[in-house]
């Protein structure tokens, strides 16, 4: 517990939350220097050495201040190269480790292979690939790293409505595989998949409850100093009881939250259903915000409505409410 | 629905004109603030020459003298077509005509009316920022120095200032008594000196409002409507001016843009997905529900049975369907919703489910807001306790 | 419109909102007197001749008081004789005008023809079958008038929740249909049925949101009458606007029943769709009743439980939210 | 999750006890209020007999003495296990336990302490008809003549009184000054002349709570706990004697009966249908996340780390969630559901959905409303303004 507290102390000193959205490039060298990219790497690897509770309170933190920097595809490429039995595994997890960027990408990747076996097609939703050595992709063959300089690879910004973040399609062009970075063959991705997932979406949730979290107490705070009709809006009982319920969920979502992540055989549907109540009370949580903050919330001036921006793209991250509520029900109706 | 033959023959005719001169592409020519004010204005003028502009007004002007059963089935056309929404002109032909009209002194009539027909634009300052749903908590200045009012303070949530001619407004003349006695109506020019407009940066990139700095702003006394002092009561004329065939408008704008819903359930092959289906059907319910609800309403204040708190029930039903419209669309549309398209300045239902999940909140908010319409609907309709004025904690 | 207010007026007289759920009996009685059987009959069939607002006016009023008499049913079981063209129909249509019964069954029928042709099997959802002549089924061979104390039929009460109605299974265990009770025959028994589902849809949405509205004003009443924390319950701010939402919704359902009242060319969808937002409004509205209620609305001392129960039956008569949802969705994507 | 050795062995303990002992057949035999009340005091009876009826009295109690993670653990097991909950002794367990153990004189812990492990059971008179969510009010009246206090006043919402042998009285022996000041805490036999008890008949057809008139009822005063008009603290000490347990215990045993959702889910044949298995998945979530909170909730609880306001987000998620269960097997269930089924006395989970539905409001409403319980997240959690006391019109 000391741990955690000490690693979200310093978290909010380096990440004070009056400063949303830092610059990305200083915030990356911040988080390198504190050691946020090898916090879960083992200690004899070089690592720090902590569990999924340090993540995860980083994690939260970096959601508070709607951090830019691409800390949790860093994470996961890591962990996908650590995983892997590349023979040049320890050269990169060392580069990795040093501040290199290698993402794993967190949405969907369309790729075809050609008669020759090259690839070609787009991997969508790649943060930051305008920063990365390589992606971490799943290919035909296997997750492999994919460095973004190679030839047949060309990288594209498709701007997006959240501010805090920038996404990149990774385009393949009869691009040729090398062995050499293969991570995984094909039998063994879906193992090394669902490890990530269960870390991604973990991850994710613990954005969104950050941010959710930040996002509740601007609103408090501007309930407590907007006055009309002569009081505070906070004195209108109907607002302050949408406040309490958007503390009550908030809570909800984290303990559900802290349940998987303290749970090590905590499957991928339950990690998923942590990160879709986190995602859906992060987006409950900013539309009531909006509604709440009145006039102000909707212009650029008040900065309530980058919360709700990168609410919309969280709860698409690692697959929507729709798919995984589908799943988390099927498997629910296959073990009852 | 069979209208009576006169509204009939009206229908038919304004649907010859829409099939010859609505804007076919004025979503593809309302990209950027500046050429949506030229479309608009194009159209505005299109409808004032062929007598749609304005047939709430008076006979006496080209176009005028129509009732409330012929406003409708305007509006109801000009929906249907899908034709640009009135924006930039509807202050000029709504607030400020209400306000002359019912209000201003002949002269001022005399001088105003005719050149809103020519293309002159008006704009709105009543809210500030410490007044929005208290509208009367106003607390810009204004200071009589022999024939002109001086004028210092902010006003906010102007539609389409930046581009106004003119400017209804409300100013504070006393700090005496009850906030609303102290208030005092003007006619600005926003040309005048220490006046400066800056664009709201909305959130969803469009600019269709904007704050308005007065910095000693001379305005002649000769532009106030009714007595100093007694700017509330004229408010209220401006407030009240339409009521009712915005919504019915919207309303139907809506219906026709369910299209885009169908459209993103086709593209993402949901025509199986029985919840899918399922939410789809019960929001066409909805929104063909408020449809009935705005018509009713228009019926009731044609046939003179409008109660207090009808508007309140139809605009907070308005704003929780497109609420709901715009939040499956951004549900069914996926990922791909988050990426940037271009807007479409000054429309409600544009298929950029981002931009019209955000501007839906204009609804729940702007023009008295959802909470407040709740307030009247509990202490109006349904006589229940108004708000305290004062409490002891 | 004079006409419309007038029938109000009279059922509110013959009515009153004080006494809810009247004997079924005297109701019975009464409703034949005031000629509500026969207000859709045409003059010259010797019927009061009037339209579909006639009657939704008065199944609103009887939803008002939660009516134990069957009008709907019967209503809609004698709109099916007069349809027919079955030799017997004016004798019919003339017993059932003086108040003899035949309801349409407004739940789903599960029957199998034997070999010899005789039936079995379950009409289900039989309002007051006990005092019943016959009852309008739609059997394999087409729409027909099923005598209940004929061989092979028995009749069964399965109590329900809701205590203001009683519902019947029509058991048929080999019973021979009788070719002189014959209102259709299998191929025009399609066109009959979307004529009564229309009427049935739009009776029953009177029938909620005459209901809903008498429970919002029990609610709103005893919201100005309770007192806590030295103030009546109506002057919080959270509660009023409650209030003030139930009241939205049920005018937003009102207009859309009206609108399909009016247009005498709704297809069954639109008829399907005014009732099922009537009925989840209903519902919604006796749900909130019962919370804004607090203990008193938790026992059977105050009837705003009587109300929900209604409700809840109502949202499954002639089909439920999630059936009909589906069907208007897909119509609807199938037409844009 | 592994616990503490200790805490294994005692899961194991009561893992072979529940296995040997749990009643089986318990909702068959709770389908009267009579065979409940005969169900649940067999039950109490090998509860405390093998030692887990009363894991958090003192040690000097057979079976007392445990940690507040140990009485979890065992109240996980009851929940697991699907016994009945301690519904007829869970006032004399808990609220009159803490009661007598904190406020009450030696000589009364002494008489009734251990009757209560006997069977005598005791029932809660505090709510009253014109006080509920503001329990101050209480207007029962109690005058003290010579050794005696006459009470005369109605009681209600007294959980199973009709068989209670005693009762927690809350009376109002002055009325001056604040509300709280004038109220004293009396024990009553329930068998005193001019006790009337009246069970509530519930709209699911429970009989769970009653009503309790006195009538001149005449109490010693030596039934007194604490000082004349001190009462207030002393019922603090009775609500606050359980927090957590019984929401933990519930919150799992809405978990188990998720397979009655599941079970409907088969029995209509939408396996396939994804809107419903979307809707399943999402309860599946919320009720494990209520389940999440409510561990979290006692965990904090047993390391001293409780924050005010926490107990109030749990009941109104768990409250929340019990509705969205009942509803969703409401739903699913079809019309069947809307024919009257046997209910089982005592329980939330029964699959008798609309009885689970009406139930389902017995929290929200009752034990402090949903709306106070927002009242105080916002007041005490977010630090926002109070009620005002009084206000002005």
């Amino acid at each position: 517990m000391i741990e955690l507290n000490e690693l979200t102390d310093a978290a909010q000193k380096a990440f004070p939350a009056e400063a949303l959205s830092p610059g990305r490039d200083d915030s990356w060298r911040l988080v390198t220097e504190m050691g946020w990219l090898i916090v879960r790497l083992p200690e004899n690897a070089g690592g720090l050495g902590l569990g999924r509770e340090a993540s995860t309170a980083i994690h939260f933190e970096m959601g508070r201040v709607l951090a830019t920097t691409p800390l949790i595809p860093a994470q996961l490429g890591l962990q996908a190269v650590l995983a892997s039995s590349m023979a040049g595994r320890s050269e990169w997890v060392e580069r990795l480790a040093g501040g290199a960027y290698a993402p794993l990408h967190l949405l969907p990747a369309a790729l075809e292979a050609a008669g020759d076996g090259t690839l070609s097609g787009t991997i969508g939703g790649v943060f930051d690939a305008d920063m990365a050595a390589a992606v971490v992709a799943k290919l035909p063959g296997g997750y492999a790293l994919v460095p973004v300089n190679a030839a047949g690879v060309t990288v594209h910004e498709r701007p997006i409505w959240d501010a805090s973040r920038r996404l990149f399609d990774v385009v393949l062009d009869g691009y040729e595989a090398d062995p050499a970075l293969m991570l995984t063959d094909a039998a063994s991705a879906s193992a090394l998949h669902d490890t990530l997932a269960c870390e991604a979406h973990l991850a994710l949730a613990a954005d969104c409850l950050g941010a959710a979290n930040a996002a509740l107490d601007l609103t408090v705070e501007y309930m407590k100093m907007r006055r009309q009709f002569d009081r505070p809006i906070a004195m209108f009982q109907a607002l302050k009881h949408r406040a309490a319920d958007m503390k009550t969920q908030v809570a909800v979502a984290e303990a559900l939250l802290w349940s998987g992540v303290r749970d090590a055989q905590a499957p991928v549907t339950a990690c998923a259903a942590a990160k879709t109540l986190a995602a859906e009370v992060f987006a409950f949580v900013t539309e009531e915000a909006i509604q709440l903050h009145g006039g102000i919330g909707l212009t650029e001036e008040h900065p309530i409505h980058r919360f709700m921006k990168r609410a919309m793209l969280n709860l698409q991250l690692c697959g929507s409410p729709d798919l995984w509520n589908e799943r988390v029900g099927r498997e629910a109706l296959a073990l009852r | 629905m069979t209208d009576k033959p006169d509204l009939d023959a009206l229908r038919s005719e304004v649907r010859a004109f829409l099939a010859a001169e609505a804007p076919a592409e004025w979503r593809d020519t309302s990209r950027t603030q500046e050429d949506f004010v030229r479309t608009q204005r194009d159209w505005f003028g299109k409808l004032v020459k062929a007598g749609y502009a304005i047939p709430h007004w008076p006979a006496a002007f080209p176009g005028g003298g129509r009732s409330l059963a012929e406003q409708k089935v305007i509006y109801e056309e000009l929906a249907k077509a899908d034709c640009p929404r009135l924006l930039l002109s509807f202050v000029s032909t709504y607030h400020a005509f209400a306000t002359l009209h019912e209000c201003a002194s002949t002269e001022q009539q005399e001088r105003y009316l005719p050149r809103i027909l020519e293309g002159e634009t008006w704009c709105q300052g009543f809210s500030e920022p410490g007044a929005g749903s208290d509208l009367a908590a106003i607390k810009t200045r204004a200071e009589r120095k022999g024939d002109v009012y001086v004028v210092n303070g902010q006003k906010v949530w102007s539609t389409m200032a930046q581009v106004a001619d003119k400017c209804l407004l409300l100013v504070r003349t006393s700090s005496d008594g009850p906030k609303q006695a102290g208030i005092t109506y003007l006619l600005m020019d926003m040309q005048a000196s220490g006046v400066t407009v800056r664009p709201i940066h909305q959130i969803q990139g469009d600019e269709e409002f904007a704050e308005i700095f007065l910095d000693n702003v001379e305005i002649p006394v000769s532009e106030r409507v009714g007595e100093e002092g007694k700017g509330w009561a004229v408010a209220q004329a401006t407030l009240a001016s339409e009521r009712g065939l915005t919504l019915m408008e919207l309303s139907y704008r809506m219906r026709g843009a369910l299209s885009r819903v169908a459209e993103l359930i086709r593209d993402h092959e949901h025509e199986e997905d029985r919840g899918v289906l399922r939410d789809f059907g019960h929001l066409v319910t909805q929104v063909d529900a408020v449809c009935a609800i705005a018509d009713q309403f228009l019926d009731n204040r044609i046939n003179g049975i409008e109660r207090v708190g009808d508007a309140s029930i139809v605009k907070n039903s308005y704003s929780r369907a497109l609420r709901a419209y715009s939040k499956l669309g951004l549900r069914l549309g996926g990922v791909e919703e988050q990426y940037i398209a271009p807007i479409t300045f000054g429309d409600l239902n544009t298929g950029n489910w981002m931009a019209d999940f955000m501007n839906s909140y204009a609804w729940t908010i702007a023009g008295g807001s959802e909470e407040v319409q709740r307030n009247i609907i509990a202490e109006r309709m349904l006589d229940m306790p108004r708000e305290p004025k004062a409490w002891v904690a």
